[in-house]
């Protein structure tokens, strides 16, 4: 490994409105390394790898790839200097297959003219995809039928279909499975052995540390230092930085409820909750001051509870919320039962994002806001700002359109606006997906005074960690079933994946 | 009958222009400037504008719009002399005319009239009565035996109206005519050749065809033509389109109606003109002129 | 610029009135606006006269009552090209309601009830019914076109007494389109204003308002929040073809007359036209009645002052083209700038 | 959903063409006009005839064309609604310069390339120009059609040897519009099939035609991709400009006539009807040139079939409507059911 950087940024600055989210970032990758950059949410990661990828350009600064200068003032420029990029938000053409989506980049740069081979190019595309361990699926499938999982991983296969200098990887993992994440941990090492030089995004700071060769870690827009992965260097250390104070990591895993947990009534019911093709006759109760996590492989059925639950998805089965049943597919009235759901995709389900702050904030309890069909604005704006304050949501102001937040701030305005309806019951799809440690933290922190102040909360997740820490109670799903439950000290790594995988073990039996 | 000055009162405004000496600033507002017609009555306008003192302006909307028209003539309102006009809907813009002539400003219908409204007088084609010698025509090449399609591109406007019930008036005489229907085609050329087209091949025994205006006349004839039914299914129409003339001399349309447009939007201005100098006026038909394959060499240069 | 910049609602210090204007999303608009008039005020002696602009009032009247129905239908992330036919079928209908002797009301609220049975229609098809509501109002465009030819038999439709309208209702009707309040104000303006009002308040201060915006914005997030989508989109459909039809209604009063294949042809593009140039967006969840009403005022200036600087009408047809493009143009780039 | 589980990885079976048939993107659109076509042959007495059915593909011929090029243009997420005015223009200048005495390949290039021009005002103005394609082309509607008018002074331009035409020139251009080949087929709808040939090949087997559905589906995925977007949606503007024009030169090599004021006015919602009658989604990425063939012909067979059975021209305006609005439905609903 040479110390000679194949790329370098100098003194690079990009501001938003109102944000500076690059601020003076200096860097320097070396060829070959595996690179990590952290930082909490908005610290300006996926604005510098938006840089590298010409998707935007900075205000000041400059670029140097082999030590020449460049500018990359469009996505051209900058895969002709053999950077690839995976975006953290999926970008998929979904009216094409798992293969064309593969070779989009190939077929960038034909000849306008030039017949497509289409045997040659399934081909071509299987490749790639092979290596990410995504077999099972046919490259003519249409990538929209896809989990999104699945389709990472395509997103992941086209960035490697061709020739490649740098790799970025912008939260590539946010969405896989811990096999799925493993099998790229493999490819990223092979690339790695290739000479390719590989820059990482994450929040999964054990990840981090197992991966990378150095570590950059950023703040508000800074770039606070530089570190080799030495093996002192641990996640405490790491959150130091990330944070700019101490703090001791295992607070957050301090926060787990009590196994005696006083537990109240039970408040929500479902029974024989079945859904076409993905679920099938689930049936489980929840109590006040409970959290129950859901746990499961990407296409356990899991990830549709939610929808199911709330009316947003078609169902059958029964569903009482304190004694009273919930008609299917209406979520006005699941709110007004004391339903709130925090669904797991903020950008297109969960934020309306041309709107406000304080209008999201209020969106769900509207009527409470209203008098006569008009809107109350000292209430609405007191209300937000309550909750913004309870959440320590960091926002320049209540008008601000929801769309320019970091995605953790995003996050906490969606919880507010389930909270502000005063539920029963609150349902939580992937919580914590993308969101830094120190905002997580809160989250859960949050979270449980809720539980302790009376709130049912089911809680479902693909992130392990979470499930086990903060749940007093697990639910375990494969396969289309509810496999089996698990509370107090049986809640543990082993126990949940042995249930998650257990009709793959019979099948492979 | 004939109306003078003496009778209208007058603006203040304009009595004082002409007193003045100023030129007369006379407005030809034509219901559809983009019409086939427009480029002919423009042409008679600006005829009329060589004269000394005239400042004669042709304007009208595109695409017949009412709307556009009433609000085109009541901008211009305070910078007319006087007004000549043919309506996009009579009943549409008979209060403003009346408005105009209340406001002392001269107004006369041309081309097409409209005599519920207070407007001096009328300069054109009386639509009824040319539509009658349409149907006459049509009696005449079928002597007086057969089954007849009437044409039109907007079955529904008044000037097509008009005609079609002088059409049907004068086909009705003749026991042995009958009229099979009328086919309304729309406005674009190629829509208007594939409706009668579609409309022969529903029903092939149609005798003759009689387009109440310009524009599905050449089509008519084109159809007649290349199917190779010149002579057998007779054709009567509008207007000397370029296209009509030919079709005329050629002897696959058997007769045409004229109605001098250029000379439409001449006499419109010169009536306004003789009306503010003082002199009456009265109503003017501009005739009907027609044309056969004996003398359609008339109008070909 | 920090991002409370023209959201003075929720922010705890007051922003001084000249800024709020400044930073507001009508200012692109709006600049073009004023540059016209000006530019007119200068180059034509008529432009600034009372008469003269209380006509560009009654002209517009028109259009800017069917341009605010519009909004809410392209705020809520739909469109509707059907309003041209509506307008005709409401109007026609309520004079044939007249004539065939109803009293005044009952015609007028039948007429009303028809656009509105029109929007319901459209609504249904483009949210139950799954089309895109560009297929689903061209194909009602084409219907009631047909309809409305079918009811009339083409035939011209005239209200007075001649055909049978009562005198005293005919006195009332033609009021409505043809009168003037306080003897100088045109009704039709009267009407656009109410309109433009209510509309104002509807869309900017009321929960329904609120919902037209979040479906607009993130459909899927607007059900997260338990709003009922398709209702919502509904009423806004709802609402355009009533107002379509009391526009048609309102012409009908004016003219007083109307035929079914030409009246209102074509109109659906000048209405989205003034609604886009006002600032919505046709992907939905932005739009303001402010600005739909400045960008109804840029239409009916332009095509005032084209006639009265003389401009010939085939030139008039390339202006009106022309300054769409602009107008649009320079508030895409006025909000860029303002956001860079 | 478990997504294709099991499903062979490159297809390497051969499915049956039965198979392929009924589960194709098209089944929808197909079953619609069969079902159009078996009722006609019954009800009426010469729709089944040779002379009938050439009719109507000649009838179908232009709109045809110009439905190709909006494939393009909607399956690369924009809509073009300048196509009747250029289609307008393109002959009009084309019949122009013939009777001015030009050669037959300089007249037809000159039309073709005004038509090109269009399309990349249009293309320039919807990509670089940041304005939503609706809007610029609304824009460029009203300038194409008044360009047309002033180009030609509202005049209908007739080309014949009188006006000027050189007979030889005169003839081919003639034979282009009203000939047949082999004395049988229509030579307009033997341009339909060569371009709609064409046209296939382009959008479904070439590297250009992938880049359309790329940049339709997903703007930014294409973009990221190292696709260059803008080039991609203004070559797909070109397209259809230069079909637009071919089309109407086309139309003035058949009558051989036309009039800028009439010429495809209101032409584009029945070009934009057919294509997503055929399937396109009006969001892009989605569209089949098979599919527009066939949303053309259900246009085309329903227009004459109105007419053979004699309807009335008023109840065929409301026909016209129901079966746009049908012909979609069941698509959308196939769709669904196949899905899942
Ligand atoms: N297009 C934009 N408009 C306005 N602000 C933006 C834009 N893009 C980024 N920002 C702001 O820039 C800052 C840095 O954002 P960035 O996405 O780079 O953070 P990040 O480190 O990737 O965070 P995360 O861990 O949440 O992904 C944030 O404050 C964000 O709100
Ligand atoms: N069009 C936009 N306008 C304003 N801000 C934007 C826009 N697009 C993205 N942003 C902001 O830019 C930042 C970059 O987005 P990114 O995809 O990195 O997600 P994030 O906010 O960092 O969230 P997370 O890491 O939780 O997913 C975000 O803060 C987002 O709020
Ligand atoms: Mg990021
Ligand atoms: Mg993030």
């Amino acid at each position: 490994m040479t110390d000679r950087p194949i790329l370098e940024l100098r003194s690079v600055t990009r501001t938003f409105p109102g944000v500076v989210a690059m601020d003076d970032v200096s860097i320097a990758f070396r060829p070959g390394e595996v690179h990590a950059v952290i930082g909490e949410n908005g610290a300006g990661k996926s604005t510098m790898m938006n840089v590298l990828a010409g998707e935007l350009q900075p205000d000041a600064g400059a670029i140097l790839v082999d030590g020449k200068k460049v500018g990359i003032s469009d996505a051209l420029a900058s895969q002709m200097l053999g950077i690839r990029i995976v975006f953290q938000e999926l970008s998929l053409c979904h009216n094409l297959t798992v293969g064309e989506n593969v070779l989009l980049s190939t077929f960038a740069d034909r000849p306008p003219l030039s017949i497509l081979a289409r045997n040659g190019a399934a081909r071509a595309a299987a490749e790639p995809l092979a290596k990410l361990g995504l077999t099972d699926v046919a490259t003519d499938t249409p990538v929209a039928t896809l989990s999104v999982a699945q389709q990472q991983l395509v997103e992941i296969a086209r960035a490697i279909s061709q020739h490649v200098r740098i790799l970025v990887l912008d939260e590539p993992n946010s969405a896989l499975s811990p096999r799925e994440s493993a099998r790229l941990f493999e490819v990223i090492r092979t690339l790695k052995a290739q000479g390719v030089t590989i820059i990482y995004v994450s929040h999964h700071l054990e990840e981090v540390l197992a991966l990378a060769d150095r570590i950059s870690v950023m703040r508000d827009g800074r770039l606070v230092r530089t570190i080799d992965n030495d093996p002192e260097v641990d996640v405490d250390l790491l959150v130091t930085h990330m944070v700019g104070r101490q703090v001791n990591a295992a607070d957050q895993y301090a926060l787990r409820p009590e196994a005696h947990n006083h537990l109240g009534e039970p408040v929500l019911d479902v029974r024989d909750l079945s859904v076409a093709g993905n679920i099938r006759h689930a049936s489980f109760t929840l109590s006040q001051g409970e959290i129950l996590g859901v746990a499961g492989l990407p296409d356990s059925g899991k990830d549709i509870l939610a929808d199911a639950i709330f009316g947003l998805a078609p169902r059958g089965g029964t569903i009482e919320i304190g004694g009273i049943r919930l008609p299917p597919g209406r979520p006005p009235h699941s709110i007004a039962a004391g339903i709130s759901l925090i669904p797991a995709d903020r950008r297109a389900a969960g934020a309306l994002l041309s709107m406000t702050v304080a209008e999201n904030a209020v969106s769900a309890a509207l009527r409470r806001f209203t008098r006569h069909g008009f809107l109350r604005h000292r209430p609405i704006r007191d209300t937000a700002a309550d909750y913004v304050g309870k959440l320590d949501a960091r926002i320049a102001s209540l008008g601000q359109k929801i769309a320019t937040l970091s995605g953790g701030n995003q996050q906490k305005i969606i919880l507010a606006r389930g909270l502000v309806t005063g539920p029963r019951v609150l349902i939580l799809h992937e919580p914590t997906r993308g969101i830094d440690v120190g905002a997580k933290a809160e989250i859960y922190s949050i979270l449980k005074a809720l539980a302790a102040d009376g709130l049912a909360i089911l809680m479902i997740s693909s992130e392990l960690p979470e499930i086990m820490l903060h749940s007093s109670r697990v639910i375990v799903m494969a396969d289309q079933v509810i496999m089996g439950q698990l509370s107090g000290a049986d809640i543990t790594e082993e126990a949940i994946m042995a249930l998650a995988t257990r009709k793959e073990a019979v099948r492979a039996a | 009958d004939p109306v003078s000055l003496e009778e209208f009162e007058l603006a203040p405004r304009i009595a004082e222009s002409i007193e003045a000496g100023e030129p007369l600033d006379i407005f030809v507002s034509y219901h559809d400037v983009s019409n086939e017609f427009a480029p002919f009555v423009r042409a008679g306008v600006e005829r009329a504008d060589e004269a000394d003192n005239v400042n004669a302006r042709f304007i009208g909307p595109v695409g017949a719009d009412a709307d556009a028209q009433i609000s085109e003539i009541e901008t211009l309102m305070d910078q007319m002399d006087g007004l000549a006009i043919s309506s996009v809907s009579t009943d549409a813009l008979a209060p403003l005319i009346n408005r105009l002539v209340e406001a002392g400003i001269p107004v006369i219908s041309y081309n097409t009239d409209n005599p519920d409204s207070d407007r001096l007088v009328f300069a054109g084609q009386d639509l009824v009565q040319s539509g009658r010698e349409a149907g006459k025509l049509m009696a005449e090449v079928l002597d007086g035996e057969g089954r007849v399609m009437i044409t039109t591109l907007d079955a529904a406007a008044q000037w097509s109206l008009d005609r079609e019930s002088g059409a049907r008036e004068a086909l009705g005489e003749h026991d042995g005519i009958e009229v099979v229907r009328t086919l309304n085609t729309g406005t674009d050329p190629q829509e208007i050749f594939a409706a009668i087209e579609n409309a022969m091949l529903a029903d092939p025994n149609i005798d003759g065809i009689l387009s109440l205006e310009c524009c599905s006349t050449p089509a008519a004839g084109e159809w007649v033509e290349r199917n190779n039914r010149v002579g057998d299914v007779k054709v009567v129409g509008f207007d000397l389109l370029d296209q009509t003339v030919e079709l005329v001399a050629d002897g696959v349309i058997q007769a045409t109606i004229d109605q001098a447009p250029e000379r439409q939007g001449y006499e419109a201005v010169n009536l306004l003109v003789t009306f503010l100098g003082g002199e009456p006026i009265d109503d003017l038909d501009t005739g009907v002129g027609i044309y056969t394959p004996d003398n359609v060499s008339e109008v070909m240069q | 610029m920090p991002p409370t910049a023209g959201s003075p609602r929720y922010s705890p210090t007051r922003v001084s009135l000249a800024r709020r204007v400044l930073t507001a999303k009508e200012t692109g608009v709006f600049l073009a606006l004023v540059v016209m008039c000006l530019f007119l005020a200068f180059a034509t002696e008529s432009f600034l006269t009372t008469t003269n602009l209380l006509n560009v009032g009654r002209q517009i009247s028109l259009l800017g009552i069917m341009a605010i129905g519009m909004t809410f239908v392209l705020v809520s992330g739909e469109i509707d090209l059907s309003v041209g036919s509506t307008y005709a079928l409401g109007g026609l209908a309520t004079g044939m309601f007249i004539i065939s002797g109803w009293p005044l009301l009952p015609a007028l609220g039948a007429g009303l009830l028809i656009g509105a049975a029109v929007g319901l229609a459209n609504g249904l098809l483009s949210t139950y019914g799954r089309l895109p509501s560009l297929i689903a109002t061209l194909g009602m465009l084409s219907i009631i076109r047909g309809s409305a030819l079918l009811l009339t038999g083409g035939q011209p439709v005239t209200v007075n007494e001649r055909n049978g309208a009562a005198p005293d209702v005919l006195a009332r009707f033609e009021f409505m389109g043809q009168g003037y309040l306080f003897g100088v104000v045109p009704m039709q303006l009267v009407f656009f204003a109410a309109v433009a009002a209510l509309g104002w308040l509807l869309l900017s201060r009321t929960a329904f308002g609120f919902r037209v915006f979040a479906v607009g914005g993130s459909a899927k997030a607007a059900r997260v929040s338990g709003i009922h989508v398709q209702s919502v989109k509904i009423w806004a459909f709802v609402i355009m073809g009533t107002l379509a039809a009391l526009a048609g209604i309102l012409s009908m009063a004016f003219l007083p007359s109307g035929q079914a294949g030409r009246t209102g042809l074509g109109l659906e593009l000048d209405v989205i036209a003034a609604v886009v140039i006002g600032g919505a967006s046709l992907a939905g969840g932005i739009g303001t009645v402010l600005g739909t009403v400045l960008g109804v005022l840029v239409i009916g200036v332009l095509r005032n002052g084209l006639v009265l600087m003389g401009v010939s009408p085939f030139m008039q047809e390339v202006m009106i083209g022309l300054v769409i493009i602009i107008a649009v143009a320079i508030d895409k780039w006025s909000m860029r700038s303002r956001s860079t």
